[in-house]
C-alpha cells in the first residue's frame, strides 16, 4: 500500500487538521469529528446535517458552508460514523427551526442515524427529520436486500435542500423536497480498479486488465456483475441506459447531469463520459438543463465513474442555481 | 473466578476482554471476509470498539453487571460505526440493561440477558435467521444455550455448548444469499462466501465459553 | 492500460466536446483545439493565452472563463500544443490590448509558443508579450539544463494576472506582474506511481512498493530521486524544506499556500499534507495567507503530490481574491 | 528514379514517405526510449505527423523541391507539437527554402540544404553537440555527408556515408548526461539511455539513403 499517510489511524484526523487549517470558514470539532460552518448555527434556518464514512471527499466535509450543509460527521474511512457524533452535530446546528439528517442508504448509516435521532428525542429539545438517499439503481431486487444505495443523489440533494434551507423553507418542506430530489434521481457506477482502505492494506478487490465492475457503490466494494471493458462509448451506454430506464418520466422536463469520478478517473476521462452521456441523453430525447462533472463523491483512489440523471423542475433548478460557498461546490458567491 | 453454575462480574468482563483479545487476533480474517463481500472494514472496526472497551473497563472499573455492559455498550456505539457499531453496541446495551445492578448471573439469567440482547439485534437490524448476518450465529446458539439450561446446565456448559454450535453456523453462512447489510448488494455474488459478522460472532461465543470455564 | 477511452486518439477531442457540452460559458474551436471563453474577445482587455499538453486537467481549459484565462490551446496528451493553435486562440482573444501568452517552461512548449509569437509579430496585429514559468526547485543545476520547469506556480499565476487584465491593467503591467508572481513562486512534487500515457498503454516507469520519485514534473517522467516512502510528514518536509529554502524570503510577507494532487491522490491524503505542510510553514514563521488544495495542474492519473509556495503582498492577495469563474478555479461569483 | 548524382523531387519525397514508413515501424520503440528519460510520446508524435506529411503530399502533391519540404515542415510544425515539431518542422521549412523551386538537387546543393536545415535545428533548439539531442546525431553526419561530397560522391552515395554513420552517434548519446529537453530534469539519471531524437534522426538519414539509392 502506497498511501500519503501518517497510518491508517491517523488518516481522518490528519485530514480533518487539514480541512480547518485550508478553509477558515469552516470550524472543525476534532473530538466529535464533525465539520462544521465557523459562523455557528443559523437562527431560525432549519439545520442541514449529513455524514457517513470518510473515503468519499469532497462529500461531506467539502459540502460545508453557505447554501448547503451546516455539519458534516466523518466516521473512519468508509465506517459510518456514530450516533454522538451525530447528537454533537445536530445540537451544534440547531437554529430552533430544526434538523433535517441527510442518511445515505447502508445499513450502517441508517442504524447510527437513527440511534441519533432517538437520542435527540430523548433530549427533546430538537427536532429531527431524516431523509434516506437510495438512488442507485444497480440494486435491482431492492425489496430482498437492504435495498438500494445512496450515491451521486447525495450531492445534488445535499446543494438543493440546502438552498431551500438557506431560504428559510421550513423543516417539512426541506423533509419534502429531499425526498422529491431522492424520489427524482437514479445513478449507475463503475470501477475500473479497486482501491486500498488504509486498514486494510491491499486492495478490496482484484480486476483483470479487461474487465470492469458495473454496478458498484461507494465503498470500493465489488459491484453486481464483471464485464470485459469496451470503448467509452459502450461503457456510457451500460451506465446511462439503466438510468434512463428508471428515472421517473416527465413529459419533457429536462435533467440535472452529474457525472462523477470515483477518485482515480481523470478530468480528461471524465469529461470524455460526459460528452458521451450528453450524446446518449439527446437520442433519448432527455434534455439536459444543468450539469456536473467531476470527483464530489468518491471511493478513495479508485478508478471509475457514476453517472447520476436528476429529473428537474423550475423550483430545482433555480435552488439548484442558488449560491453556494463551500470547498467542494462553489458559485453565485 | 468460573463457577459451573454462574457467571460472575469478573468473568463478564473477562468475556469482554476475551473478545477483544480475539477480535485482535483475527482482525484482518474478519477483514479478508468483509472484502469478499462488503467493504473491508469489519475487522478494523470491531478491533478499534473491542479495544475501547478493555481501556474502558481498566479506566472505569464497573462495579455490577448491568453496569459493565452498559458501559460496554455504550464505548461500541460510540467507537464501532458502521453496521456492527450499532449491532454489537445494541446487544451490550440490552444485556446490561436486562441483566441488572447484579453481580453474578445465574444460567437462566445469562440466558435471558443473552436473548434480550439479540432481541436488541433484530429491533435494531431487522434481519431474520437466512438473511446471512449475525443473526444466522447468534439465533440457533442460543436456542442451544436455552435447550443446555432446560436440560440441567450451567452457565458455563450452556455456555461451552452455544459456542461449540457456533462455527457449523457461521460456515453455514457461506451457500447463503446475503439479503441485508452490504453484503447484499452483490446479489449471487454474495454466494460462497462467509459473513464477516458471523464470523465474529462466533468469535463472541467463544469468548464467552471461555471466560466462563475459567482461566 | 485501464481507460475510460474510446481511443488513444481520441482522448484529446473527446474531452473538448465534453467540456464543449458541460460549460455553457466556454465555446470550444474544434479544429484548433481552443477552448475558449463563450462571450468571445473582451474590448480594450489584455487577452491571456495558455497552453499545452493535455493531460494535466483542469489546467489549463478549466481556468478559460471570466477573472482567467481567455483561451487554452490543448496539445496531445503531454504534447506541447502547435504554433497554428497558439495563433487562433491569439487571434480569437485579441480586444486590442495584445495578448499575453503564458508557457510553461519546456522545450516544446517554449519552441512552439515563440513560433507563435512570430507568426503574431508576422502578421503585425497583435502585440504579444510572453512570460515563462519555471518555479520548479527540483531541478537544481538549471543553468546546465533546460532550466527550471513550469508546474504548480502556472496556477496561481493564472488566477493572479488573469484578475489584473479584467481590472484592465495594461500588457506591461500584466507581463510584469507575470514574472513577478513566477519569481516569487517554487514548486516541488513527488509521485507514488507513474501514470499511462494513452499512445503509450503502458506505465511510463516502475516504481516498488516502498519507493517514490522527488522532484517529478507534470509529464509523468520520473524525477530527481528515487526515495524510500516514509510516513507523510515525512514526505511533506522533503517537499517543503527545498520550497522554502528556495522561496524569496520578504521579512513577514505571508504566502499562499498550494498543495496539487497530480490526480490520483485523492483529497482525504491532500488535506493530511496540506496539515503538515500548514505546521511546517508555521515552524519556519511563514504564515499562510490564502491556501488552495486539490487537483489542478495534474499527469493524468498519477498519485502524488506538488506543494508551491508564493510569497505574496498586498496586491497579489487582493488579486487572488478576486472573484473568478471557470470550470476548475470559481469564487466571488 | 535515383540516380547516384542527383536528388529528384520523385526521390526527396520518396525520401519523406520512407521517413513516415520508419517512424511507424519504430513508434514503439521511439515512445519506450521517450518513457526512459522522457515523457513517452516521441513515437506518437512523430508518427503523427509523419503520417500527416504523406497525406499532405497524396492531397497536394507539391510541383518542386522546395515547396514539397515547405509543405512537409508546416505540416509537422502544425501536427507534432512538442519539441521534436518545431525542430523537425524548421529543418524540413530552411531545407525546402534553401533548396528553392527545383525538381532536383545535386550532391551539393543537397549538402547545403541539409546544412540549411540542421542551423534551423540549432537556432531553435540551441542545443550544442554533447548536450544529448539529435544534434548529436545530424551534426556529425552531415559532416560525413560533406566530406564524401568533397571527395567526389554523388547525392546517394554521400547521403548512404551519412547514414551509415548514424547508429553510431546514435548510440554514442547513451553515456552523455541531458542538457537539453526533458531529459536534462533527470541529471545524472539521463546517463546509460539513448536520446529518442537521435533515435528518430538515424531513422530520417536512412530513409534518405534508402530513397536515393533506389527502388
Ligand atoms: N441488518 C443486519 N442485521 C444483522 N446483522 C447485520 C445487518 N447488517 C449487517 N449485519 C452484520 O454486520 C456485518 C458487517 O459489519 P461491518 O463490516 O462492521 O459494517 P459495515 O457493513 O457497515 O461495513 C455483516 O457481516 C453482518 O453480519
Ligand atoms: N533544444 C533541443 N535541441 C535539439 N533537440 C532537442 C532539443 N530538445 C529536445 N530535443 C530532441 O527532442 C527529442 C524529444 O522529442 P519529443 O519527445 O517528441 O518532444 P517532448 O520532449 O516535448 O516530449 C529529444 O530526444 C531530443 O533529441
Ligand atoms: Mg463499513
Ligand atoms: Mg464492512
Ligand atoms: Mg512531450
Ligand atoms: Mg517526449
Amino acid at each position: 500500500m502506497k498511501k500519503l499517510i501518517n497510518s491508517p489511524e491517523q488518516v481522518v484526523p490528519d485530514a480533518l487538521r487539514g480541512m480547518a487549517a485550508a478553509h477558515p470558514d469552516l470550524r472543525v470539532d476534532h473530538e466529535n469529528r464533525v465539520v462544521l460552518r465557523a459562523s455557528g448555527a443559523v437562527e431560525g434556518k432549519v439545520g442541514l446535517v449529513s455524514g457517513g464514512g470518510s473515503g468519499h471527499e469532497p462529500m461531506h466535509g467539502g459540502f460545508v458552508g453557505h447554501g448547503m450543509l451546516d455539519a458534516a460527521c466523518a466516521g473512519e474511512v468508509f465506517t459510518s460514523p456514530t450516533p454522538d457524533q451525530m447528537q454533537a452535530a445536530t445540537l451544534a446546528v440547531s437554529g430552533g427551526a430544526g434538523v433535517l439528517h441527510i442518511v445515505k442508504n447502508y445499513t450502517g448509516d441508517v442504524m447510527n442515524f437513527e440511534m441519533a435521532a432517538e437520542l435527540a428525542a430523548a433530549e427533546g429539545d430538537v427536532e429531527v427529520r431524516s431523509v434516506v438517499v437510495d438512488d442507485d439503481v444497480a440494486v435491482q431486487d431492492s425489496l430482498y436486500t437492504a435495498g438500494r444505495r445512496g450515491v451521486g443523489a447525495t450531492v445534488l440533494l445535499e446543494k438543493i435542500v440546502g438552498a431551500a434551507a438557506e431560504e428559510r423553507r421550513d423543516l417539512a418542506a426541506c423533509e419534502e423536497l429531499a425526498k422529491k430530489v431522492n424520489g427524482n434521481a437514479r445513478s449507475m457506477g463503475m470501477a475500473l480498479t479497486s482501491c486500498v482502505v488504509p486498514a486494510a492494506g491491499v486492495p478490496t478487490f482484484e480486476l483483470g486488465d479487461d474487465e470492469f465492475e458495473l454496478g458498484i457503490g461507494i465503498h470500493g466494494e465489488p459491484g453486481r456483475e464483471r464485464r470485459r471493458l469496451g470503448p467509452l462509448r459502450e461503457v456510457a451506454e451500460q451506465l446511462v441506459e439503466p438510468v434512463l430506464q428508471d428515472l421517473p418520466a416527465a413529459d419533457g422536463a429536462p435533467v440535472v447531469a452529474f457525472v462523477n469520478s470515483m477518485g482515480g478517473t481523470p478530468l480528461i476521462e471524465l469529461y470524455g463520459l460526459y460528452a458521451e452521456v450528453a450524446a446518449i441523453c439527446e437520442k433519448a430525447g432527455v434534455s439536459i438543463a444543468r450539469s456536473l462533472v467531476g470527483p464530489y463523491i468518491t471511493s478513495l483512489e479508485m478508478a471509475g465513474a457514476s453517472v447520476t440523471l436528476l429529473r428537474a423542475d423550475d423550483d430545482l433548478l433555480s435552488l439548484w442555481d442558488a449560491p453556494v460557498s463551500t470547498p467542494g461546490l462553489r458559485w453565485g458567491m | 473466578m468460573a463457577d459451573a453454575d454462574q457467571a460472575s462480574l469478573a468473568a463478564l468482563t473477562d468475556w469482554l476482554r476475551r473478545f477483544a483479545a480475539a477480535v485482535a487476533r483475527d482482525e484482518r480474517h474478519l477483514t479478508d471476509l468483509d472484502a469478499k463481500i462488503g467493504d473491508a472494514d469489519h475487522g478494523s472496526n470491531l478491533r478499534r470498539g473491542t479495544a475501547a472497551v478493555v481501556e474502558a473497563l481498566d479506566a472505569d472499573p464497573p462495579g455490577d453487571v448491568g453496569a459493565a455492559f452498559k458501559q460496554a455498550g455504550m464505548t461500541l456505539v460510540k467507537t464501532v460505526g458502521g453496521a456492527s457499531g450499532p449491532l454489537y453496541g445494541t446487544f451490550m446495551l440490552r444485556f446490561g440493561t436486562t441483566a441488572g445492578a447484579v453481580d453474578a448471573l445465574d444460567a437462566t439469567a445469562l440466558g435471558t440477558a443473552l436473548r434480550a440482547g439479540y432481541d436488541g439485534v433484530v429491533a435494531r437490524g431487522k434481519a431474520e435467521p437466512g438473511d446471512k448476518t449475525m443473526v444466522d450465529v447468534l439465533e440457533p446458539c442460543l436456542t442451544v444455550f436455552d435447550e443446555a439450561v432446560a436440560g440441567g446446565a450451567g452457565a458455563a456448559a450452556a455456555a461451552r455448548a452455544a459456542a461449540d454450535a457456533a462455527p457449523e453456523r457461521r460456515d453455514a453462512t457461506a451457500p447463503l444469499l446475503a439479503r441485508k447489510g452490504r453484503a447484499s448488494y452483490l446479489g449471487e455474488r454474495s454466494v460462497g462466501h462467509v459473513d464477516p459478522g458471523s464470523a465474529s460472532t462466533t468469535l463472541l461465543l467463544e469468548s464467552l465459553a471461555d471466560a466462563l470455564a475459567g482461566p
